[in-house]
């Protein structure tokens, strides 16, 4: 039996629906060297901002249970240089190019909607709300569902390419923000970003993260990242790319079930560069063990009373 | 790059600073060169989760077995002291930019502790029939030589001096000392080019200097060899993540003519060009 | 050199900083079996509630990735069955006591807190605000500050024994949970309880509790878990009970560097019926090695810009 | 409660149903008892994190040795799989409130799949010159049985009856249908003891059945047993944490007078009244 892996989220057409997660796959070519990423749905970029960053001090990587923190700080070339160096090479990558942009006011983000082409090899934009609003007293845009909002809204004035809104976990109610995205123009929303967490070392006194703070991220967080795409799918009728902690194709399952219509694998790929193919090929053999014709019949199946049969029926 | 290594061999070599020398067979060795290291799975879960990276110390292309040297610092190599010979172990590599490999003059190799690990596999790739090379070594302790490979050293058969905190061999004192006598014995004022072991120091011979250890003693054998002008290739280490470039969780500052710019210790290093490293940054 | 353990936790008095965490420990009995409870600095019982629970069906426990989900429902006997049963067994253990109080009102939690009597071996009451005001549509009563500052006052007023706030992690801004609840009478902040997680089964594409979703435990949360302290300990005076994924000395060094004055073990107990007590040797000797003739002096070191010495120095 | 075992010998009886034979030097066998389980770590790092329990199949005092039969069903399981003759284990037990042990009658042991696993302990301890034991088991096939200990019923040689689904050993159907058709044998009706095997069932002779299985077997078993009079012991299993009656993870519901109540399956189980237990609740 042949299974469909197609995926189409709301505009975003994919060849099977496990993409990368921005900030894990660089602008694409490192992991070039260990596959075709053409077999890829498709790759989301290092997130790009306005003006070039050199990111925070070192160290920016501590270990935890399962999981790491990350304090990189956004260190990206900067819009210009993207769109001049990065843009060309992506394109010969022959896969779905998903960009993510982050700004520290709304006029940024608005910005660089606008500069991305919308005939290029670029898919989508992926609209990273977890930024700190600099003019607004630094708490993050998408901890707070009006201002999420906004930077949907301002962004979605500037592109026809599908916008993805990609949402914090770091928030007393998920449902609330993903319902401001959806409001205010968002095609798909894809979460979880990472969960602010910090270590301290032991030895020095110190925290581990030159930047005090940063991003958990891995299987750790799994759980976590399965709740609030159950709780987003309840919320809104928007597509969904599912994230956090996935590092096998069971994960990725789970996260189609609790309703994601397509994955983004993160972490993974630095314990296992070959976790993505990995990934395609184990939802291709559970479709056809269950008897499923198309992958996107598993979406959502976690709300359903029934069990599933052995065959996949109910 | 991503390779299944079989366990040839796998032992403690002292108790006392639980070092341990690997010997992994398969597909890194054809490729790797002196300075680059492999990004290693220690475990089967997903606990500890990131690979740990560890020096390739000495490449044997013949065999297909590369040698590595670790000391169990946590919980990651700890739980990989625990991999049995016959086992085979998940291996990204070989992984980085490694040292330039000099075709004639003087080579110094100054390691502090086990820094002396990726020296190892450029001491045995220069061809030494051409180059002359010494080995400056600093440690702790007695005790930590003969735990970390001094008899490698010997039987690669080569000059070298040892510096230990407590006197207990060679001189007392830090390997920048020894680098330091080592530069001033020969003299070498601004400009001209000292030469550091006797009988060197004639006409086209040029001293380098390759360097690793702690960061503190790399920035202090940088500014020794700079005020020489004496060119010094330093190891780096930093956490990592990915291994290959991807995550920029392991940058490094250096100066470039358009001002400060990151670099990644993983594939754009570990090893760099001392003159360009910004030593002291917040 | 002796290293005096004892901790002053604003009027709360233990002969050491560690603690069990409620709902991990039962009513203390079940762990006596292991190790004489009156080495620990106290126990916390399982949360009671005004009337008997029977909790939530099974599955109440699936595992994950260095952590654990439960959904446990708060089953306990009740008020009256805990006062008439439970607490004279309590007696006997000779350790400090502190009980964990839940209500789906804030009257509940004032009768809880009324009947509990100030004369006995109840140290503390540690007021669980992470319950679903049935009142108020549900939501946590500690996801509000508004909401969690009410519950701390009524409490307060209906007893003179030490209270203690136990914040819940699913939250935005912890900062503002914590300066509502000190402002309306918490003598003491404990933190976290656990974090809302989910786990789909992929045999039957059913959540694996019975209950769908549950609290994440365990050393996966522990890097949330050192963030919230350390942001709690730069928000509020109050004293620090922490929690969350400690399972060895070097992580209760870790919260207590964080802030906290005192930890508490939960999910380790499972793992590590000793945890409590190899964590009280740890800690002493850590204190010992760097100098420290008290435990307190611990607290807060991270926030500190200089890196400790060997010595315990900066 | 908490002991370090030590591995005297650890096998795979068969692969294709992955089942092992864990045999464990230690303190637990001084105490344990038919019914009881073990708590086990199956790994050195918090991944997995939980322990796993699992049924003490034999106990030998005099040499302090306890069996377990696991099956692989997880990664927790696959985990354990690889530890090696000669480790140790961190092994919390022996847990929980086991079987009745009759002094005299008859006893029918009625099992299904690895359920078989706790029975084994039973019809150890129980003392066959004083009550008939017969065994009913039922399973998919053959090879399960093979892969199951079907060897250790034989060399305890106890009168057994099996049943597959596909008729490969024994009766085709359910263990169920075994059980069924032993107490229609004797016939028993409301309030009479009936008796199952030929020669039982005189005056005095109480017969008792011990089951453990899938739960739909123990409700089916029970049901057959309450329907007869029989009284029924049944093993639970539920997802447990704490194994020890703190977390109050792991409870099923019982009637009592006051109602429906619950009860930890570690500690006051896993093994039951059968008449107590609710088995359908939501
Ligand atoms: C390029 C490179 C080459 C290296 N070569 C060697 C070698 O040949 N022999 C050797 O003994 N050690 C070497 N190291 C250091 C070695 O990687 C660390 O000692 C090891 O990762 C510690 O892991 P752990 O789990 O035991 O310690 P933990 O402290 O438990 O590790 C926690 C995390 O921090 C990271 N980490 C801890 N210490 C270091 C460190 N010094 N450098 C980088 N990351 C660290 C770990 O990788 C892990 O992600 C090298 C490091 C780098 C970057
Ligand atoms: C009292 C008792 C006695 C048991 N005796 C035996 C025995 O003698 N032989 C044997 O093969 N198995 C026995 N089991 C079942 C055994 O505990 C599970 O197969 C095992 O825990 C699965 O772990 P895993 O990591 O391989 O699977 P995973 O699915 O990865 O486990 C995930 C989690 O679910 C729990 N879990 C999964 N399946 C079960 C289950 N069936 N029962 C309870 N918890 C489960 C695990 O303990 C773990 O916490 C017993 C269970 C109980 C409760
Ligand atoms: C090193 C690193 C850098 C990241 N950078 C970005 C980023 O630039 N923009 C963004 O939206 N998310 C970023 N993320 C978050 C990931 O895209 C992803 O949402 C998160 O890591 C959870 O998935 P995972 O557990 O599979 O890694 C980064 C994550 C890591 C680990
Ligand atoms: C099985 C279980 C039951 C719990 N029950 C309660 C409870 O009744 N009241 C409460 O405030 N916290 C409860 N908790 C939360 C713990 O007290 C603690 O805050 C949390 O588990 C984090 O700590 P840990 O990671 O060390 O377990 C429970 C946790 C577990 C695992
Ligand atoms: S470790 Fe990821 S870029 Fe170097
Ligand atoms: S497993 Fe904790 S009460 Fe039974």
């Amino acid at each position: 039996m042949k299974v469909d892996l197609t995926t189409n989220l709301g505009g975003l057409k994919l060849k099977n629906p496990v993409l990368t997660a921005s900030g894990t796959f660089g602008f694409g070519e490192e992991y070039a060297r260990f596959y075709d990423l053409s077999l890829l749905g498709g790759v989301t970029v290092k997130g790009i901002t306005l003006q070039p960053r050199i990111g925070n001090p070192v160290p920016r990587i501590a270990e935890t249970p399962s999981g790491m923190l990350n304090a990189v700080g956004l260190e990206n070339p900067g819009l210009e240089a993207f769109l001049s160096t990065c843009l060309p090479r992506l394109e010969r990558l022959n896969t779905a190019v998903i960009v993510n942009i982050s700004g520290f006011s709304l006029e940024e983000y608005a910005q660089l909607a606008a500069a991305l082409p919308e005939d290029s090899c670029i898919a989508a934009i992926e609209v990273n709300i977890s930024c700190p609003n600099i003019k607004d007293g630094g708490m993050a845009f998408g901890t707070d569902p009006r201002s999420a909002g906004k930077v949907l809204a301002v962004t979605r004035k500037q592109t026809r390419l599908p916008l993805i809104a990609k949402l914090s976990p770091n928030v007393t109610d998920i449902g609330a923000i993903a319902k401001a995205v959806a409001d205010n123009g968002a095609d798909i929303i894809s979460l979880i970003n990472t969960l602010l967490g910090m270590r301290i070392d032991i030895k020095t006194g110190r925290p581990v993260l030159a930047n005090t703070m940063g991003g958990l991220s891995g299987p750790a967080v799994l759980p976590v990242a399965v709740r609030m795409v159950y709780q987003v799918y309840k919320a809104v009728r928007l597509p969904i790319i599912g994230m956090g902690g996935i590092s096998c194709w069971q994960d990725a399952v789970e996260f189609m079930l609790a309703g994601a219509a397509a994955v983004s694998v993160g972490t993974a790929n630095f314990v296992n560069p070959l976790a993505p193919l990995e990934i395609i090929h184990g939802l291709e053999a559970y479709c056809r063990e269950k008897g499923y014709h198309s992958v996107q019949e598993l979406v959502g199946l976690a709300h359903c009373k029934e069990e599933l049969t052995n065959d996949g029926k109910r | 790059m991503l390779s299944q290594e079989k366990i040839i061999s796998h032992r403690l070599l002292g108790l006392q600073h639980g070092i341990h020398q690997l010997v992994l067979r398969g597909a890194i060795a054809a490729t790797a060169q002196p300075g680059q290291f492999v990004h290693l799975k220690v475990g089967a879960t997903t606990e500890p989760l990131l690979r740990r990276p560890i020096s390739i110390a000495r490449i044997d292309r013949a065999r297909g077995e590369i040698t590595l040297f670790y000391r169990v610092a946590g919980r990651g190599t700890a739980l990989l002291a625990g991999a049995k010979e016959g086992e085979t172990l998940s291996v990204l590599g070989p992984v980085g930019k490694g040292f330039a490999l000099p075709g004639e003059g003087e080579l110094l190799l100054v390691a502090g502790g086990i820094g002396i690990f990726p020296l190892f596999s450029l001491l045995e790739a220069v061809d030494r029939s051409r180059v002359k090379v010494k080995v400056l070594w600093g440690a702790e302790s007695r005790e930590f030589f003969e735990g970390a490979g001094l008899a490698v050293l010997r039987e690669l058969d080569v000059a070298y001096e040892v510096a230990t905190l407590d006197g207990s061999l060679g001189q007392k004192g830090l390997v920048t000392d020894l680098l330091a006598s080592n530069l001033r014995r020969e003299g070498g004022g601004q400009g001209m080019l000292p030469s550091v072991m006797p009988g060197f120091g004639r006409g086209d011979s040029v001293l380098r200097v390759a360097a690793c250890g702690p960061r503190g003693m790399l920035k202090a054998v940088t500014e020794l060899c700079l005020r020489q002008a004496v060119p010094v290739e330093v190891c780096l280490e930093e956490r990592m993540a990915c291994g290959v470039g991807a995550c920029l969780g392991c940058v490094c500052t250096v100066t470039t003519a358009a001002g400060p710019a990151r670099r990644r210790v993983c594939t754009d290093g570990p090893v760099f060009d001392g003159r360009e490293v910004v030593w002291d940054e917040g």
